[in-house]
């Protein structure tokens, strides 16, 4: 696999039917990479920042928003230790 | 129309009337194999006052399942023969508890001291409503000796087999006395009802 | 002296519906302590555990109804017990059992009322209510037995007509019966319909629990069985999921009546005691039946041409059979321990002429023969 | 690999109505991907999950995933468990319920269920409110809120669930956040492997409502709210009492054992057994 | 265009509900939120405390039911608002309302049943509930507005006959009539009769709280007025006392059967729309009521003599009016958001060959104009 | 002087059927006697005295003594008591209730009575069973013991129910037994005089149902196993977690201030009037 | 006959139909004087679906309060337009909002753009049903510009009284516009149904 | 007042219409004044044993015992202290 590949920006997804706007995604993404419509829908304004965590996916309320390309070690920012994560 | 006996076991909270009918209603019904329908008093309001049990036997299914006209009154105090003893038939039994019972209101009574046999006899107060019904057995027809006995046998705490059967012994055997006590007076008042 | 066999029995009517539930096949039980339905508690406490069942003392009687309702999803034959004050807290699972369509069996061993009442006295005062009693419109079964046999059997019947019809069923037993012991003989090799739910055969994509089918009951899969389905207290559509469109509302609802009234004649159960030339009949049900068969046979000794007609289901109410009396008899007599419940329903099927009288009690005491002859004499 | 919302999608019913009736950003969504997840991590399958629920916003939950669900009346839900549960010991037992649902009309259930130790785990939506019938308050909405029937003030102390859920005996008591979406899947998860009553108290939003009489802001604004005002339990024990002032503790609050119900229960039938 | 007077108001039927409780002198209400009936709590919550009253919400309608008796025997005017599910949980207390003679109002403002049912949809449903609800053979009284000046009328004749009977009085709303806003006009300065409850005036000695009186009533202290006496769920007598003497509990029972049914004629609300002459005569209550009258007045434009009575008081059963028109027409038709519940009422009574039909609707949908024309052409 | 029992008699209904209801050596008698000193010793008229009961052997108390009493629905006493004590805050109002009124049916009232503190003095005697009806477990019984619902062993956990008082916000909360006779009269009058919710747990015993199915003897019997088993807040202090093992703790076990039910209210229809 | 007329108002959850059903209802019933009588679809169900608002009003007292065959009917999406335009009388009046609905079913409609009007002119989208207040206003006789603007007035939150009664006057001018264009339609609708 | 007389023994008056034989206020009687009777009624044995105490007036659970000449200081055994009496 290139390079480039590897770094390939990831592919999010908004799945505007289920879609509220309510604007969880957009507000807590940590990178900045997505932004409201006039209509207050997101959409992908920043591709290649996007850092992969998967918090907009993790809040999404109506589970209309996907991350591909998702580190597989689920690169969440968390503020609870591992050995209470029930695992 | 079909035979029909009407009983009431009545007294005051603590005689145990209610395990009495049972034990009667289980001798008639399945020891000599009659209908029986056993009723009682009931709850916790009951609790130290007056306490009442009846049951019904007929060689039929029953329909009135509470006794009607009594051909059986058993009052072992005196507040349950003064309540009770009018809803006796012309012809029905009247025994009562004479330890406590001390106004009888009519002749044909049978007068029987349970409780002081039990207590001074047996040396166990609480076998009275045993002796009665050892009584019963001896002063009616309505149920065998056989299968009173089997029924107390199969009702009572195991390790009290023969205190129950001494209790039922002296219950027959004082009704034995009883019942010649009684005869002229019953014959007397036949001879009343004559007139 | 015949010989005490194992299968002839003194019971109590409480302690006959314990056996009864227990040979219906009921495995769970879950009630709240009441006078004069405590009896059966106690005894399933003892009886279930040795049969693998469950029993459960709830904190209260609404959580009962809740737990059978439970259970029946789960798979038990359910059923919990108590008297006016807990039947008036089960009204709102009750109406759930109704709409969700889940067997179960609730007994009422009713004593007097309103409210806290006569503990311990007798009464047939929650006729109406066991009707009526939860909120919206929906049909019901409840029967009620006379006899100390009549409740071993009813009981068996009640379970049966639950899984058959998938309905809750309620057993009205007043505390004369309830309490009163009779010889029974219980036969455990005699060869009695127990019926169960039935299943669907289907695959489970393929499992519509709420479907229409022709006797209006739709199989039913107990949770874990494979087939994930939704049940709610919303009205729903056949799939089970919410609804409010009219058009999916409207033959749900009356399916639900339609599997009730359409059977009426399976659910009927009763007896006519020499109805066919009477002039009076009377018509009662519970321990008041006993005094009305009394009360006949002691009329027809004194050459009046008496009858009765007990019902043992109360509700559906027995149209066609009190139709029939109301046809052939001049006088029909009420006797009830309430202010009038069931004579209102004879009133209401009446197209006759027959007059119809009540006699009302309301004292905790039973309604004697002799009050009923009283009756008899009045109005002839 | 989007394994998130393609898990979440093996789970929903697609036959329903998507989206589903909740508000746009009401935390009950997220919630409810919480709850997929750590069954999906635990390993359930389908047909041993029954999902029980009150009514309430939080109660619509089981309608939309692929389990046996069971959406009873409002406050029963933990009584019609405790009867699924008995019933059949092999199901895996979850109730959902909001607040309202789970310590107003359902208080008493509530208590006794943990106080059996039924094998159940429950998960209590709090929003402060009642969402589903428009902004009232509830047991644990807080002194001086305004709500629909506080027009000028609540003037009733509220209920600390988790504590509560404490003193009735629950044998696992946890609470999350939405906003902590991903530890709560954890914890989540530890509720649901516990044997017994376990109870994950999760915090959310109703900024329709409550929020907007408040003058919380939008659903943004109340989870940073969420945010600022959660302190795990272990920071927690480092900090200083008039720092955890206006603070909430989440993670896990109580793990202990307990006797549990059913199991019990299979002693009484043995006794039984022998007695007969 | 008129001038805004302070006296016109355009409200709910629900908030006419409110104006009138206030009007009637209502100081204590404790309610739990359900559908259709919220704004009669939220209102009150911003309303009661302006007058010095009191608005709680409970921790569910058991509750709620147990709060508003204990105010109002310390004294408060006092009432809660619910719909079915909640009025299901109400059962149980309202019987002891009843059996203590505590007066109280009760509103329910029906919604689809049975069960959770359809929440925002109107229904008339729970008709028989209110009267048969709660366990014990009761007397109760009901009543139903049409229009949203009834919601404030009968609001204050349901708080005035609570005062005055020593009873809890139940308002079924539907849920059209509930939300719908009409104008209404309230004039603070008239002169309306406000009734409260009859005190004893005889020193504490010689007052007997459940004592017999030629109206059926007795005179009822407030907790705290000097007359310390007991109050009970059970059975009493007239002291208040729990008896279980038959000839104790039959004389009270039946007092308060009697204070209800001695009263008919003032207890009977409701209106004869142009049934003098008519022919068919539709009998509905409610959003019905109605639809029906609509229906008469077309069906008489289109030739046929239709009228149509109003039942404001469907409990105790307006039973004078009802006979009235069976004499007078040869059709009823009875059109019900249910499935035939005051029908069999109206079967019930019927001694003429009138005959009875009915229009049910179980859908979540009110029954129109149009239907009942149907039925008219239909069964003419 | 016979100040105790000739007091006594100033209160009781003479008038009702005494000997009362309760068994010969019930310890509820004891406690009535209790709460009549504790009463006379607060000085309270009869006629501001509002005494309520539920259903229960317990319950039947209020039927003797000559104060506005009122015996409501089972498990429902508290809700009455609230619609009393708001419609007129100037009554003093008392409850009294049994295990099972309490704490079974009525557990919720009873946390949601103590959450809006609201200004009740409540009394729950607990025995351990429901009385009345008969023997039957309740929610207080003791894991392993035996009734006429649990033949075998109970196999539920147990409520504390001065803890989930105190969990459920009661500002006070104390517990005392029949046998101190003397130290419940002093600690049922600290129970009236505080302002709020205020609840006394007191440990009775039912000897004809519960202690005899359980072989613990007499009324005498179990008074005696009150005595030993019963050591003061105070002494607990200095006694270590063994000793106490088998023990449970009387005295003042909670005093705190919250703001009362009523007293808030007020402030309500002040600001309810500048708002109109 | 008394005089009735049936009014919907429809579209969908966020458009404030229910206050414009109160307005209008307080305008024809307090401010115009007649009988009224206003409904709704009602509940949290109806979050974000459609909604719908009803008013009826007459000279005499109101017996069914529903709207029945609808006098005017105002459609403020498309979907409320095909749902409903069926329950219009014969010479019933359609309005519709035409920033969302296109496809109006009958000629006789009024199309005006009440949201991008809104949006556009007044700078507020949530004032689109005050809008249309203005234009039922003007293209009816049910109701007076004097009582509508009283009773906006009386309902709207202090500080927006000009922003809305700017939009009751634009409504009221796209009125006489729409008016103009639409008359010959509705002649040529008559003439159809005189054929 | 003569000696004697304050020494009085103190009259205990046991009402046997109310009292049922529990038989608790001879069991907890400090001072051994009371015993029962064959039936199990209790009645007072050893009057001039009686300390005053008055326990078993306070626990009888049926009103049935009344003790007089009773110390004013009311002299119970009591095991809790004084401030947490409530007065
Ligand atoms: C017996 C009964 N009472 C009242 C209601 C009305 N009701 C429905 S949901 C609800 C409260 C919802 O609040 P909560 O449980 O906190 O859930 P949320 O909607 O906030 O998620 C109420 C009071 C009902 N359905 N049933
Ligand atoms: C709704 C309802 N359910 C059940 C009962 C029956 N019942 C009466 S008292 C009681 C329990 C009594 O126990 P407890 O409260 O501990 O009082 P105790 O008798 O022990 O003093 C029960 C279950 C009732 N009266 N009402
Ligand atoms: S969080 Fe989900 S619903 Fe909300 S705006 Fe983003 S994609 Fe849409
Ligand atoms: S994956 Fe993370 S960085 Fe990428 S858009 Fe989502 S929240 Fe932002
Ligand atoms: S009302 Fe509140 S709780 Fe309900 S869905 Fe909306 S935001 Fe969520
Ligand atoms: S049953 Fe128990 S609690 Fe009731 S009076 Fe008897 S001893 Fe006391
Ligand atoms: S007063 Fe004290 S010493 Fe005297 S008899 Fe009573 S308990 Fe015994
Ligand atoms: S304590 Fe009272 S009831 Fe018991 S034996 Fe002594 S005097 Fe009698
Ligand atoms: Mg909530
Ligand atoms: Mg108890």
């Amino acid at each position: 696999m290139s390079d480039s590949k590897k770094k390939k920006a990831p592919n999010i997804d908004i799945f505007r039917a289920w879609c509220k706007a309510c604007g969880i995604c957009v507000a807590f993404c940590p990178a900045g990479v997505l932004a409201r419509d006039e209509g207050g829908y997101p959409y992908v304004k920043e591709p290649d920042k996007c850092i992969s965590c998967g918090w907009c996916e993790m809040r999404c309320p109506d589970f209309a928003i996907t991350v591909y390309n998702k580190d597989k070690k689920r690169n969440f920012e968390n503020d609870y230790p591992e050995e209470r994560q029930g695992k | 129309m079909s035979f029909r006996y009407d009983i009431r076991l009545s007294g005051s909270g603590g005689q145990g009337l209610i395990l009495m009918g049972i034990i009667l209603a289980e001798a008639i019904g399945i020891y000599d194999g009659k209908f029986v329908s056993q009723t009682q008093s009931y709850g916790p309001e009951a609790r130290g006052g007056s306490s009442k049990a009846e049951v019904v036997l007929s060689d039929t299914e029953i329909d009135y399942p509470k006794a009607m006209s009594l051909d059986l009154l058993l009052a072992m105090n005196q507040k349950s023969c003064d309540d009770y003893y009018m809803d006796l038939k012309n012809d029905g039994i009247l025994i009562v508890d004479s330890t406590f019972v001390n106004q009888v209101p009519i002749q044909k009574a049978f007068r029987i001291p349970f409780t002081r046999i039990a207590r001074e006899n047996l040396k166990r107060e609480m076998v009275a409503n045993i002796v009665a019904l050892g009584a019963i057995a001896k002063l009616t027809t309505i149920v065998t000796p056989k299968a009173i006995e089997a029924a107390v046998m199969a009702r009572v705490p195991k390790g009290t087999e023969k205190l129950n059967r001494d209790a039922l012994k002296a219950g027959m055997n004082a009704a034995m006395k009883a019942q010649k006590a009684s005869v002229p007076q019953m014959l007397s008042e036949r001879v009343d009802e004559d007139t | 002296m015949k010989k005490k066999t194992k299968k002839e029995l003194l019971l109590q009517g409480n302690e006959a519906i314990v056996e009864g539930a227990l040979r219906a096949g009921c495995r769970f039980f879950a009630g709240y302590p009441i006078t004069p339905a405590t009896e059966i508690s106690e005894l399933l406490s003892v009886r279930l555990p040795q049969v693998d069942g469950t029993f459960i003392q709830m904190e209260d009687e609404i959580a009962s109804m809740g737990a059978i309702i439970g259970a029946s999803l789960a798979g038990a034959k359910s059923m919990t017990a108590t008297s006016g004050p807990g039947f008036s807290l089960m009204q709102e699972n009750l109406g759930y059992a109704v709409i969700a369509e889940v067997p179960c069996v609730i007994v009422d061993a009713m004593r007097g009322g309103p409210s806290t009442g006569l503990p311990t006295f007798p009464s047939q005062s929650d006729v109406m209510q066991a009707r009526w009693g939860t909120h919206g419109d929906h049909p019901i079964i409840v029967l009620c037995p006379s006899t100390v046999r009549e409740c071993y059997d009813i009981t068996i019947r009640a379970f049966n007509m639950a899984e058959k019809f998938r309905t809750p069923v309620i057993i009205l037993v007043d505390e004369v019966v309830a309490h009163m012991r009779e010889k029974i003989s219980i036969d455990e090799d005699e060869d009695i319909e127990i019926f169960n739910r039935v299943k669907p055969t289907v695959p489970p994509e393929w499992y519509i629990p709420y479907e229409d089918t022709p006797r209006g009951v739709p199989a039913m899969a107990n949770f874990g069985d494979g087939y994930r389905y939704h049940v709610t207290g919303l009205t729903h559509d056949i799939r089970g999921f919410p609804t409010s469109r009219p058009d999916e509302i409207d033959p749900f609802i009356r399916r639900l009546f339609r599997k009730i009234s359409q059977h009426f004649a399976e659910l009927h159960m009763g007896e006519f005691f020499e109805t066919d030339d009477a002039e009076i009949t009377i018509i009662a049900y519970g321990c008041v039946a006993r005094s009305a068969k009394r009360a006949a046979r002691d009329a027809r000794e004194r050459g009046l041409k008496v009858g009765a007609l007990k019902l043992n289901t109360i509700w559906p109410f027995m149209r066609t059979p009190v139709e029939k009396v109301l046809q052939t008899s001049k006088i029909i007599i009420v006797p009830e321990m309430n202010m009038g419940q069931i004579s209102r329903e004879v009133k209401r099927v009446n197209k006759t002429d027959a007059k119809v009288f009540t006699i009302n009690k309301v004292d905790g005491t039973i309604i004697t023969p002799e009050e009923i002859l009283r009756k008899i004499k009045e109005v002839r | 690999m989007a394994e998130v919302t393609k898990l979440i999608h093996k789970y929903l019913r697609h036959d329903k109505k998507f989206p589903h009736v909740w508000c746009p950003g009401c935390g009950i969504g997220i919630m409810l991907g919480s709850l997929i997840r750590a069954i999906d991590e635990c390993g359930y399958n389908k047909d041993e999950i029954v999902l029980v629920s009150g009514i309430g916003c939080t109660g619509r939950m089981p309608v939309y995933v692929d389990f046996n669900t069971l959406h009873t009346t409002h406050g029963r839900a933990l009584t019609f468990a405790t009867g699924i549960k008995l019933a059949n010991p092999a199901l895996k037992v979850i109730v959902v319920m909001g607040d309202g649902d789970a310590v107003a009309i359902g208080g008493n259930h509530f208590i006794h269920a943990a106080r059996r130790n039924v094998d159940i785990s429950t998960v209590i939506l709090n929003n402060s409110v009642y969402g589903m019938t428009g902004g009232q308050y509830s047991p644990t909405t807080p002194y001086g809120m305004k709500t629909t029937t506080s027009p000028y003030s609540n003037v009733e102390q509220s209920f600390n669930i988790s504590e509560l859920a404490v003193a009735a005996g629950a044998v696992f008591v946890a609470r999350g956040t939405v906003y902590h979406a991903k530890m709560l899947d954890g914890l989540m998860e530890m509720t649901f492997k516990k044997k017994g009553f376990s109870v994950i108290e999760v915090i959310g939003h109703c900024h329709t409502q409550y929020g907007k009489l408040n003058r919380m802001g939008s659903a943004v604004e109340m989870m940073k709210w969420q945010k600022e005002h959660a302190v795990t339990v272990e920071k927690a024990t480092q900090m200083k009492d008039d720092e955890l002032k206006d603070k909430f503790r989440i993670g896990v609050l109580v793990d202990k054992e307990l006797p549990v119900f059913h199991e019990e229960y299979e002693k009484i039938r043995r006794w039984a057994k022998e007695a007969k």
